[in-house]
């Protein structure tokens, strides 16, 4: 189990690969990127990313435990990164692995929607026009609800 | 002595990203009443506390969390991260 | 929107790379990947997968149309291998991607679903004592009635 | 004519992959009865039709559906893929 908090873009092929080779006899792995988007205008020029350092560290490595033993998981991964993206780079990461893929599935979902709504991570974009914090939406703040 | 940390538009709003403050603040609510009290911009930042979010030692509180051995708060709006 | 079938392993970093590569502003990528993983008795030599490739590539085009529809996807893709696989290579992967990640986290588990039921794949397990072919779980023949 | 394809251990019990069929069954239901007829490695493979899936035309059909306009029909296992 590792959060990874970076400034670089990575490659996520790369640490796919690298995850899956350090399995041993796990049947099932969930991956979700995250990716930078356009805004609705179409004239994004940057993302940036701020965050709470010490607490994302902390928060992320305790939700991380309580889900490796709520589905019973092999390992799992955090990245996340901060500071200035472009379009089309990735955001972050989550992947899980156990031996069915139920929960695979419902542990990488869990862990998004813990880190969309309490992982200290905001959200800046900027475009031709000035710059704006993107707000939270109802349906990230209520996601967690479900588990 | 309390460190006190601000994210994201809170930051924007006060020009700051921390300060140390030497409070008698009980709770959460007596410390953001006092920051009020001291400057427009507190209440300005701190104008609808429903959009506001609290950590204390890093852990997300309620504004009724006592102070009590707390060591670093910070506001920010909710999250946006993932 | 692709479905492919072969008999040779494949290396999921390099497709899952590719993928996101030729998605245009999409949020949220999902990839599942099933690895051969042991049987219970920890002596399993090689997986055999047998299918019906006719019925096999009819059956998935449709379904990942449907998704398509259903989930708003940008795009999907289903890779399945045939034939004999060792422990830790992967059997299988689907990934989707969409504008947000509800839609393509759903989207994914429905064909994983679907693919475990309805894709005519059998499944062999060789073992020093033998080999026997890998009964259906209850779970499986249940989980797409969710959707 | 007919053609019928066997997958799994449908296939293994019967010793054939596919064969072709002249028949005059007009569902799926009459044509396993004719195959049970011909051979006792029918009766074997079809014993227990709880465990036996169809295909007609390369979609999943159920025991009652016709014949008519079929020309591939397929019994195999559940599946066990993914």
């Amino acid at each position: 189990m590792k959060v990874i908090l970076q400034r670089e873009v990575f490659d996520p092929g790369q640490i796919i690969n690298k995850f899956q080779c350090d399995l041993k006899n796990v049947g099932a792995v969930v991956n979700f990127t995250g990716i930078v988007r356009n805004n609705k205008e179409l004239n994004l020029k940057k993302l940036h990313i701020e965050h709470y350092p010490e607490m994302t560290r902390h928060s992320l490595a305790e939700v991380q435990l309580s889900s490796k033993k709520r589905w019973n998981l092999q390992d799992s991964l955090i990245i996340h990164r901060f500071g200035d993206l472009e379009i089309n780079e990735p955001i972050m990461m989550v992947m899980t692995a156990a031996k069915h893929r139920h929960e695979a599935f419902n542990a990488a979902e869990f862990l998004m929607d813990y880190l969309k709504s309490r992982a200290p991570f905001w959200k800046k974009e900027f475009t031709n026009d000035g710059s704006e914090w993107v707000l939270s939406t109802e349906d990230d703040e209520n996601s967690l609800s479900r588990w | 002595m309390i460190k006190i940390l601000y994210f994201s538009w809170v930051r924007e709003k006060l020009g700051i990203s921390e300060e140390l403050l030497k409070t008698k603040a009980n709770n959460i609510k007596e410390l953001i009443d006092e920051l009020r009290s001291k400057d427009e911009k507190y209440k300005l930042a701190f104008a609808d506390l429903d959009i506001i979010r609290i950590a204390a030692d890093q852990k997300l509180v309620d504004i009724e969390y006592p102070l009590k051995n707390v060591s670093e708060v910070a506001f920010f709006p909710p999250m946006t991260g993932g």
